[in-house]
């Protein structure tokens, strides 16, 4: 079986590489593109660690085939700082301390910007329901709460 | 002479004994002189135990002075997570 | 190793003919996000996938006078930022958002959903309950069956080779109507349904309930329709002791198992507790839909 | 400078120890830059699978490889007769020793499979499709045998045996008969006989907790690259790559010095990652197939065959006056060991009444195989499992006699010199002073919602020092790069040490780079357990630096040509020391780098220690909960967590490891645990079923850090990783016993449990 040939833009650059038709967005993404801050931690999106942005929408990376990702635009945490500026959940993030092995951080990153894009003043509630599909077994997410909280104050220019 | 007490855990490698007295210098000398005496604690001296000589807690310090008055405590060694 | 094909054909009957030729060798693919496990574990191995989302009548939403026609293939988030949809049909929503994360409503959908047939199914009861009906395409053409005659039992389903569910319909939401989704999991999110229960009730100008439907999600083989339970509060003003014998004929209309997510016994014990909390929201929200 | 052992604590000003600067590992780990063990590959890397055990307990009768061998694609398959056998023979390495007989039939089954998931062969292939194929061309031959998953069945006389020649250790005479008990351990003091009939009331229960694991988002992963020299080099995500190394070095019968172990970034551990499991089938893959070998866990292997930490079941009796002094205290604790002996049995025993100044003590412990994947450490092994028990009772007991909880537990507190029952005297100690700051604490007289009940319990753990190395290089612009031997297992150590470092030096915190060395780099040290990580790998980098010190003030004499004495090192600076005749122009630590080329040489400082002195540490926690009294689920509300650290080097990173344990905690409490079926088969190897909490299950966890200095740290450090799981259990145990009525002895308090137990209260209310 041939592979396929797949045309997309990974974080503004157009990419092209070849995939058999059950290799994952995330196995492309990390074993083709060498994109490795995307994370696997279960491959059956139980755990949010490999959240990307396609099309503008928050999806497991996991759960979407390589070859779907044609003519498709692609986002993950490689593209999220701009040159040497962090993006401000990037800083507030290291602010609060709120990672600590950091697996789950890229995830959970790209997914709060993706709730602050829709949503720049959520609540408690709405941060902790929004990010309740990315697991972190380190910090008991008290302080990622409080950093995209944060982010999103500063954001706002509040 | 040190006081040496035993962990009630040791007593099935001692015959029952958890206290004596023995006139050694180090903790080496102290596992010698209980490995001599206990020849079925040896396995134990040599992986798994820690001694507190006078209220201070050794783990794998062989070197470790005895004085003739101190009180040496032999209890299993800890780990952790 | 894969001989796995994958084709995106852009048009239903392109689809219809993928699947003809593959002879029950193929698969389709919408949003991936059960089918690419069961890729992954093995646990299917077919040699064609049919990735539908290229087909526009499968991936819009269109809302006119007679009600929504919900392409099979949208995906979960689209649906729950359709305003209009969320208006009329908030118990559908409520459905719709439990199922996964974020991240699995962003490719999941309402086809899959239905099609993978797992009796807890979040968005099933709700759609059931709303007297959805499922647009249906296949070699012989096409037929609408309600979404409640759809699965037969965990995995398993009335379709016939080669057939697609396009799109679920669903009616105008009727003045003094409401409805609701209520389901048990241990965890607040990321859990499969327990127990799951949707009501959809309308109210007269009295507040009299004039029409219910009630319908249960893993509690059986397959999400159930309990006319006993929806009887048991019309013509009432779906009071306490009718939400009682609501809730008692949820429970007699279970038949649920033991497994992993839960016991027989506590399925049976909370499913009239989702039945009546699910009914009292619907009702809630019947009153202030007028 | 020679120090055998540490250091002691000096109370003085701090310029940077207690601030919070930002991590030195954290711009990567935002940024998707840090690598973690499925993030290194080689050139020509060959990925490596295993094929697993589908039963729980069967003699493997032929294993059959030449279809798998055959397959194109394929470069090396291996199984037991690739590795040699071990006798029996023991060595530390983490939570208990272990024995190399049994490390190498866990790493590669041999006579036996002993648990659903047991490795029992493996292969290595040019891509992970072919090696998925090639595993289903294995054909093993088995005779499968009955099996036995529960703790307290598996010690019943007819019991299915998994180890035909285990005599249960540390009982006289030796028993007759092979058993399922591998070792029974005793803890005694005083007479607690006498103690019981002292007492006033008696409280007895029997308390079980089912297996959980770690749960770490990064699966366990690592490449291996052996060369035809007979070096091998391996790159792996642990907590502890010098134990890894001395393992594979063992099992591969192979020396030390030639393997190299380079730690990746690790993504979360909490004892699951103490272990070797594919490292040594790597390599040996490698050996076979003279190709670097990549191996990564699926999240499905990581349940089925790594971690989890003990099941156990536990019996507690305690006496008390009515006064509130206990009289006497016995536990009885059995846990599940998995396939082979080693459960976290004995610390548990030796903490399970370490928090309380007791006079007549005995516990009994018992460390019993079962067929389930062997235990592994869990973040204070054991100890939550015991508190469990414990602190439950304990409630229960101060409720009998009417005393406050948090009081009854200040009447009977340990303190400075209590005598514990399985060994030592205690020294400087914070039980009490945590007590004080919980029973302060807003939260304590918080009022309480309708129907909502507030729980509180405590925890105690030892922390350890063990081995631990570090150096420091003074680079030529006076900047330091500090290599660490303690793997930093993202609580933040890095941060830390060079706080401590730059604090020593005078300098400011960004001009300390700290790094992980391999194993190259320094000599051995232990793995980062315990909560020894900023406890002894501090000591090591504080050694370290002031050792680099020494030998700045001794070139800077040497430059002014002064005396020694003469030479004081304070802020970053050498100045002559106050009212010394011997004045001279001060030398920045940048001036003195900049000539150590051209007087003398370069400037380093380094430790290898075998650190002593740790100091315990005491939390104690306040929780508030509400119960669905009609569907039995558990909402936590309200979370206080109140810990003596010691000290807090960087207070944010140790606020972090409070609410992370804390959440693990709940999470054993409430959710988490290991289904199997009637085969013996795990039935929720995965996120989906086996329940971790999220973010949406939980409120903001409130800390407060207490800080009773350890005297044996120059900082004061107690570690502070490990206690904040262990008293959630109990809490939430005494939280829903307040809201309800009902105490819960069975964890996971799942909701069906929780409406069963509320509706039997119901129902014996109704006839009473």
């Amino acid at each position: 079986m041939a592979k396929h040939h797949v045309s997309a833009t990974v974080n503004g650059d157009g990419v092209e590489f070849l995939c058999a038709t059950d290799q994952t967005l995330l196995e492309v993404l990390r074993d083709e593109l060498h994109l490795n801050g995307t994370k696997e931690g279960c491959g059956t999106g139980d755990c949010g660690a490999c959240s990307v942005m396609l099309d503008g929408r928050l999806v497991c990376s996991c759960l979407v085939l390589g070859v779907e990702a044609e003519g498709r635009r692609i986002e993950t945490i490689e593209g999220m700082a701009v040159g040497q500026e962090l993006h401000v959940l990037q800083r507030k993030f290291l602010e609060h301390a709120a990672l600590q092995c950091g697996i789950c951080t890229p995830g959970i990153l790209i997914a709060a910007r993706a709730l602050l894009a829709r949503n720049p003043d959520p609540t408690e509630a709405e941060v902790r329901y929004w990010l309740a599909g990315n697991l972190c077994r380190c910090t008991g997410y008290h302080k990622i709460v409080e950093a995209v909280q944060d982010a999103a104050r500063e954001m706002r220019g509040a | 002479m040190a006081r040496i007490l035993l962990s009630s855990s040791l007593t099935p490698y001692t015959g029952g004994e958890t206290e004596l007295e023995l006139n050694v210098a180090n903790v080496a000398q102290l596992f010698q002189a209980l490995g001599a005496r206990y020849p079925r604690l040896r396995q134990q001296l040599e992986t798994d135990l820690a001694v507190a000589i006078d209220g201070e807690i050794y783990q794998d310090a062989l070197l470790q002075a005895i004085a003739g008055d101190s009180e040496v405590f032999l209890f299993p060694k800890i780990a952790g997570g | 190793m894969s001989e796995m094909r994958y084709e995106a054909p852009k048009t239903l009957a392109a689809a219809v003919a993928l699947l003809a030729a593959a002879s029950g060798g193929a698969r389709i693919l919408a949003g991936g996000t059960d089918l690419l496990i069961q890729l992954r574990t093995g646990r299917i191995e077919p040699s064609l996938l049919v990735d539908i989302k290229g087909i526009p009548e499968m991936t819009s939403i269109v809302a006119d006078s007679s009600g929504f026609r919900l392409g099979a293939a949208v995906t979960l988030m689209q649906l729950t930022e359709h305003q209009a949809l969320a208006q009329e049909w908030p118990g559908v929503i409520d459905g719709i958002k439990f199922i996964g994360s974020i991240q699995v409503k962003g490719r999941a959908t309402l086809g899959g959903n239905l099609c993978n047939a797992s009796p807890a199914a979040d968005s099933v009861p709700a759609l059931i309950a709303a007297g959805a009906v499922a647009s249906i395409i296949g070699p012989a053409g096409r037929r609408e069956t309600p979404v409640a005659e759809i699965a037969t039992g965990p995995g398993r389903t009335t379709l016939t080779p080669g057939e697609i569910v396009t799109a679920l319909l669903l009616p105008r939401q009727a003045r003094h109507s409401g409805d609701a989704y209520l389901r048990f999991t241990p965890r607040t999110e990321m859990d499969i349904a327990v127990v799951g229960a949707a009501v959809h009730l309308t109210l007269d100008e009295r507040g009299i309930c004039s029409q219910a439907r009630v319908a249960l999600g893993a509690v059986a083989s397959r999400a159930l329709l309990v006319p006993e339970a929806a009887a048991a509060v019309i013509g009432t003003r779906v009071d306490g002791p009718a939400l009682a014998c609501l809730a008692e004929a949820a429970r007699a209309a279970s038949q649920p198992i033991d497994d992993k997510r839960g016991t027989r016994e506590f399925r049976l014990r909370i499913v009239g507790v989702m039945a009546q909390r699910a009914a009292e929201i619907a009702l809630d929200r019947a009153r202030r839909n007028s | 400078m020679i120090v055998a052992s540490g250091l002691k604590y000096q109370a003085r000003e701090l310029k940077i120890v207690g601030t919070r600067p930002l991590r030195p590992d954290g711009v990567d780990k935002v940024t998707g830059r840090a690598r973690y063990g499925a993030d290194i590959s080689l050139p020509g890397q060959l990925i490596g699978k295993v094929l697993r055990s589908p039963h729980a307990h069967a003699r493997i009768k032929s294993i059959d490889t030449s279809a798998a061998a055959a397959l194109p694609g394929v470069k090396a398959v291996i199984s037991r007769d690739d590795f040699a056998d071990m006798a029996e023979e023991y060595a530390a390495a983490g939570e208990l020793t272990i024995n190399f007989r049994d490390v190498t039939r866990n790493m590669m089954a041999r006579e036996k499979v002993l648990y659903d998931g047991h490795p029992v062969a493996a292969v290595a292939a040019t891509s992970e499709a072919i090696a998925r194929a090639a595993l289903k061309l294995i054909k093993v031959d088995y005779e499968i045998l009955p099996h036995v998953i529960d703790v307290i069945a598996a010690l019943r006389p007819d019991a299915p045996l998994l180890h035909e020649e285990q005599y249960t250790e540390g009982v006289n005479p030796r028993p007759a008969r092979p058993s399922n008990l591998a070792k029974r351990l005793e803890f005694a003091r005083g007479n607690v006989e006498a103690g019981f009939a002292a007492a006033d009331t008696i409280v007895e229960r029997e308390f079980t907790t089912k297996p959980v694991h770690q749960g770490y988002i990064e699966p366990q992963a690592c490449l291996a690259s052996y060369s035809e020299d007979g070096q091998a080099e391996l790159w792996t995500s642990t907590q502890g790559h010098f134990v890894f190394r001395a393992q594979c070095a063992k099992l591969l019968q192979m020396e030390i010095s030639k393997i190299r172990v380079t730690p990746t970034e690790i993504g979360g551990g909490f004892g699951g990652k103490n272990n070797i499991y594919n490292e040594p089938l790597a390599i040996a893959l490698s050996r076979k197939s003279h190709r670097p070998v990549k191996m990564v866990m699926t999240r499905e292997e990581v349940f089925r065959a790594t971690g989890p930490t003990s099941g156990g079941h536990v019996k507690v009796r305690l006496g008390a006056t009515r006064d509130g002094r206990i009289t006497a205290a016995t536990a009885e604790l059995s846990f599940q060991a998995g396939a082979f002996p080693g459960s976290s049995v004995a610390p548990a025993s030796m903490c399970a009444f370490t928090r309380y100044d007791l006079e007549n003590v005995r516990v009994i412990g018992n460390d019993v195989t079962v067929n389930r994947p062997k235990v592994a450490a869990y973040r204070a092994p054991g100890a939550p499992i015991a508190a469990f028990a414990v602190e439950s009772a304990i409630d229960e007991m101060a409720k009998k006699l009417g005393i406050a909880p948090i009081e009854f537990r200040l009447i009977n507190a340990a303190r400075e010199g209590t005598q514990t029952y399985y060994g030592p005297k205690l020294g400087k100690i914070g039980y009490i002073e945590t007590l004080e700051a919980a029973r302060a604490h807003p939260h304590y007289r918080a009022p309480l919602g309708p129907g909502h009940g507030r729980g509180i319990a405590t925890g105690f753990w030892f922390n350890i020092g063990n081995e631990t190395t570090a150096a420091l290089n003074i680079n030529e612009d006076g900047t330091a790069t500090l290599i660490m031997g303690t793997i930093d297992v993202a609580g933040g150590s890095r941060a830390a040490m060079a706080m401590m470092v730059a604090e020593e030096l005078g300098i400011p915190f960004d001009r300390v780079r700290p790094h992980i060395g391999d194993t190259s780099s320094l000599g051995f040290n232990f793995i980062t357990a315990g909560s020894r990580g900023t406890f002894a790998g501090g000591m090591a980098c504080v050694v370290a630096a002031r050792d680099a010190i020494e030998k700045l003030r001794d070139r800077v004499a040497r430059i002014r040509e002064v005396p020694l004495e003469a030479v004081l090192w304070k802020d970053g600076h050498a100045v002559p020391a106050e009212g010394s005749a011997r004045q001279f122009a001060p030398m920045s630590l940048a001036e003195i780098a900049g000539q150590a080329g051209k007087t003398g040489g370069p400037i380093a400082g380094h430790a290898e220690l075998n650190v002593q002195g740790a100091g315990p540490g005491f939390g104690a926690h306040i929780v508030d909960v509400e119960v669905d009294r009609q569907t039995g689920s558990i909402k936590i509300l309200r979370y206080t967590a109140v810990q003596d650290v010691g000290r807090a080097i960087h207070p944010a990173y140790v606020e972090g490891q409070l609410q992370g344990g804390v959440v693990q905690g709940i999470g054993w409490a409430l959710n988490e645990e290991y289904v199997y079926d009637a085969d013996g088969i795990l039935a929720n190897p995965g996120f989906l079923d086996y329940r971790i909490p999220v973010a949406s299950d939980l409120p903001f966890i409130d800390t407060v850090i207490v800080e009773v200095a350890n005297p044996n740290h120059p900082y004061g450090v107690r570690g502070c990783g490990e206690v904040p799981i262990i008293a959630p259990l109990a809490a939430i145990a005494n939280a829903v016993e307040n809201a309800l009525g009902i105490r819960f002895y069975d964890l996971p308090m799942a909701p069906p449990k929780v409406l069963q137990a509320i509706d039997e209260a119901a129902a014996a209310a109704s006839k009473a």
